[in-house]
């Protein structure tokens, strides 16, 4: 029986869901794997259908009628993405295709040569992250610290599995250009409270990223109130389209940093032998942007703020609290990250005694229950947790507490088998 | 064709075809040159003050009609203007390209400029009939710190 | 009336496209602006919506049957591509999300401090492109060029608008270590046989990179006959989704190249200190790439070789052949590019006396036709040729020489209103 | 059901359960060390080798039920076959694990490791079960090499 939540309709959010009535092995799906990447709704996909069938054109460039219809679609949903984050102005979002580029694209604006002083970064200078980072808050800036010389430093994790900020003061130091932090781990569910750490980088002068890759989707974010400086978030994850992600950045960094990709539309005049650039967030739109992508991430957001971003994170946060009483009653399973609900997303790590992910995966599998297993592009997580991969079950605002039973129903085959 | 008509008035056409004021004069105290990047099209832009009166507007550029028109309908409105009065018109009219066909335009103020109102309902456009008028802006600026400079000076 | 050709159907193609039938301004919207995008036929439409409803998630690192068939659909789409352009493995193709990002991340792989020496590139040495480029293969290799100290060069142009090559042997030298030049250009039409130049480059141990945005949508392209080392190209161009586009290379070289964006899928081993990273295509696709966007590009390519691009080069030709006799009757009008059907593709700029292409757009858009107006992205083309800018009709597979009839028409109502 | 005891063979979980020849040893010639990115799984792999004959295939490392038993056969079909016979039946399980289920795999090649079969149909765990058998071809060829050298040498 679905648990009906207060004030949230469960059953009326997952028929807007197509992809949820199919069967998986003769069962009905049981998706548990919207941190990967969450389903998209009916609204998202007719959006998508709407535009190509409607008004599709290149953006910026044009003065007939379908070139200025898509543009102003285009344009029109940066500015509910601009809204839906508390962004000053739309021209603070930047899209990119995923959160990955939007975190390379600030990680390259950073060198030795940079003409303002918080971007230019060299041998002795410091950057700094976390143990508990997705490998795209990991690689960009290891790739950097190569080109520059500069040290990438990181807060390490508590055993069960938050950040370790005993050590803030000295980590963040008047050598630390920037800190990059993930906001909800993709992992371990963990919510960092990043207060503390924007507060220290304020006293050294350190810019502050947020990788909200897997907090946009599931809490409402503000970056005001945040007060950080960046923030990177996909699509994909908060029910629109894939090949669509951004970048918020306060408009003046925008406006230091220099740019990225080079081509069409980023330029304010080309000649052979030099050009100059556009302003934000042209600037970093080099070439035809995802334009389809982007009208349906507006369609995402209208949808996410129809349903409320505080019922949902609530919804979740029930869910992650039943899913942990849930588990607690399996043998050998073993969370990883935080075991209560608190300060924690909808997303939950396990290893089941010895049993190897891909074996609970595939068993899981069979019963139409869709969960991760392997290291989720988190390996220093594993490693520091002194395990090869885990299962992971993560939920979203169409998960039910039935689904959660499935999961507990499969995790007892899996014992069958494997036991 | 009514549609096609609100954008292309009478007005706009005629100044499109008899320029005022065009071509770049002696003596002016700031210049100031703007490209708009999605067509190339560009204006380079002097203004000449006098006891913060607006003396005169030069131009010189490659636009479309609405661009040409739009810069000749500022020469008109601008010369002799005290500078105050000519940032109040100049607010008119960026107000009246942004507000997408809903603003009224007021004729006492804007004069000829307010054949653009139908401009305002075609976004690729609007970039076209502010372009010198933004170039204007910024010369207005530096002339304004000119001739404090100069003042001061003496 | 539409003029049929021999073994071509444009009234079943145009079929396929929805938005063919909407109006524009009262009028059938005459669409010749597929330079810039193509529409996209429902083929393409159902194929995304289905891949949405049916099989989505995240790729390459799940043993769940959703996660499975989103692989192998995403891979199967990569095969396509391939065998599309006559890779000689999938592997060779990189998904990217457009051709600009593709052309960036080749300029990218060079740098002072490569380890090949294919891609070590510093003062002294030189990068070649033409003056007809796109601003996507011009910007690039200026950013790189600031970047390494090394020399931009570039092909001129004839008064006819091909490329000027008297001067080959000189600009191609043992200084230049990559030429990157467009297949098709995307202002003048021009289309460039590149086997002079390819054989040159292999002389003196040069890459050599065309810009195929323009070509792989319109006719046959073989990267092996071509005897090239990269290929760019462009989804939303070519009847495919907006947000991917890719990146064909010899696979040898995309191993000797270093990575581009870092993150997650494109690595081998991660750890805090270090990483190592994974075989191309992975190596390059950093984060959750655009997948429905790819099996879309997948249908697409489908659709296109089911129709035959040898029929559809064929129409196009004749189309730019009946245009051009069309455009000379119209008075004071000047082709700017080759003015016979022989070696250019369906993409025809002029000017119209001194009426600014602006107004020419802006009159034709009440009628309907839907042209660009503008420097299209190729800056110095308008300035060798003089005018600000150009109109530019470009047509596809759907277009017909009734709609070239509506142009024409269109071009005398500009006349009057101007005249 | 009928469909994950497809993939579960009776005798990958026994296999799996009970692994032949696990654990390093010496002497050995040469060793390869194999990692699966997208799981993490890893497999330190060594072979000796004396007079052409695969004389030891040791290994050790992390890993699903699938990777774990399919170390374990590798290691009781190769010990004591000629290099030349090791690789043939190396190519048939490569050709049995790209097959996609549609490969009838010959019993008197590869023995338990028909029970792989299923596997195949698998496409995200081939990898697991071709992880130790990747790593065993590199060892070979390095033991070969090694031996090429030792051969010359003596
Ligand atoms: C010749 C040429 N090169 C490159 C591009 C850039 O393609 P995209 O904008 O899809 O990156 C285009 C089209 O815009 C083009 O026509
Ligand atoms: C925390 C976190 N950061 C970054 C990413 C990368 O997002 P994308 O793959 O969409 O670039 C993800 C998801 O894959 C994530 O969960």
């Amino acid at each position: 029986m679905t648990a009906t939540l207060p004030t949230y309709d469960v059953d009326t959010v997952r028929a807007d869901f197509p992809i949820l009535s199919r069967q998986v092995n003769g069962h009905p799906l049981v998706y548990l794997d919207s941190a990967a990447t969450s389903q998209k709704p009916r609204q998202v996909l007719d959006a998508l259908r709407a535009h190509y069938e409607g008004c599709n054109a290149n953006v910026s460039r044009s003065v007939h009628t379908l070139g200025t219809e898509a543009t102003e679609a285009f344009e029109g949903a940066r500015a509910k993405v601009a809204a839906f984050i508390g962004a000053a102005r739309p021209e603070e979002v930047v899209f990119t295709k995923n959160s990955t580029e939007a975190i390379n694209l600030v990680a390259h604006a950073f060198s030795e040569r940079a003409i303002d002083p918080r971007f230019r970064l060299g041998p002795g200078d410091e950057i700094v992250i976390s143990e508990m980072e997705h490998h795209s808050n990991i690689l960009p800036w290891q790739l950097l610290c190569e080109r520059t010389g500069a040290t990438l430093r990181w807060f390490g994790l508590t055993d069960d599995g938050r950040l370790d900020e005993s050590n803030l003061d000295e980590l963040v130091n008047e050598r630390t250009r920037l800190v990059s932090l993930v906001h909800v781990s993709n992992i371990l569910g963990t919510a960092n409270d990043v207060g503390p750490i924007v507060a220290r980088a304020r006293q050294v002068g350190a810019l502050v990223m947020l990788d909200g890759s897997q907090s946009v989707p599931h809490l409402p974010v503000d970056v005001a109130a945040l007060g950080v400086d960046f923030l990177a978030f996909t699509g994909h994850k908060m029910c629109g389209p894939t090949g669509i992600g951004g970048l918020w950045g306060r408009y003046e960094l925008l406006q230091a940093m220099p740019p990225f990709l080079g081509g069409g539309s980023m330029i304010e005049t080309v000649t052979m032998q030099r050009s100059t650039y556009a302003q934000p967030p042209m600037k970093f739109e080099a070439g035809t942007p995802p334009i389809a992508e982007a009208v349906g991430l507006g369609a995402a957001v209208d949808y996410l703020s129809g349903i409320g971003m505080d019922a949902i994170h609530r919804h979740e946060k029930e869910l992650a609290g039943y899913a942990l009483d849930a588990l607690a009653s399996v043998p050998d399973l073993r969370v990883i990250g935080p075991r209560t609900a608190e300060g924690r997303g909808g997303t939950i790590s396990f290893a089941l005694g010895d049993i190897h992910p891909h074996d609970v995966g595939q068993i899981l599998d069979t019963e139409g229950v869709q969960v991760r297993v392997g290291h989720h592009c988190a390996r220093p997580v594993c490693v520091r947790f002194g395990v090869p991969a885990t299962t992971r079950a993560s939920f979203y605002l169409y998960t039910t507490t039935d689904e959660v039973d499935a999961l507990v129903r499969g995790l007892e085959k899996v014992r069958k088998v494997f036991g | 064709m009514t549609k096609v008509d609100d954008l292309y008035q009478e007005i706009i056409l005629d100044h499109y075809k008899h320029p005022h004021g065009r071509g770049l004069r002696e003596p002016y105290l700031a210049e100031a040159h703007h490209v708009n990047p999605t067509c190339g099209d560009e204006v380079t832009l002097r203004v000449n003050l006098a006891d913060d009166t607006i003396t005169d507007v030069s131009y010189e550029g490659m636009g479309c009609s609405i661009s040409q028109a739009s810069a000749s309908v500022l020469h008109e409105i601008m010369v002799g203007l005290p500078v105050i009065e000519a940032l109040a018109r100049h607010d008119a009219f960026a107000t009246l390209m942004a507000g997408r066909g809903e603003v009224e335009p007021d004729e006492e103020v804007l004069g000829d400029a307010v054949a653009f109102a139908g401009v305002a309902r075609y976004p690729a456009r609007v970039k076209c009939a502010l372009l010198s008028w933004m170039a204007f802006k910024d010369a207005l600026a530096r002339a304004a710190e000119e001739s404090i400079v100069e003042g001061s000076a003496s």
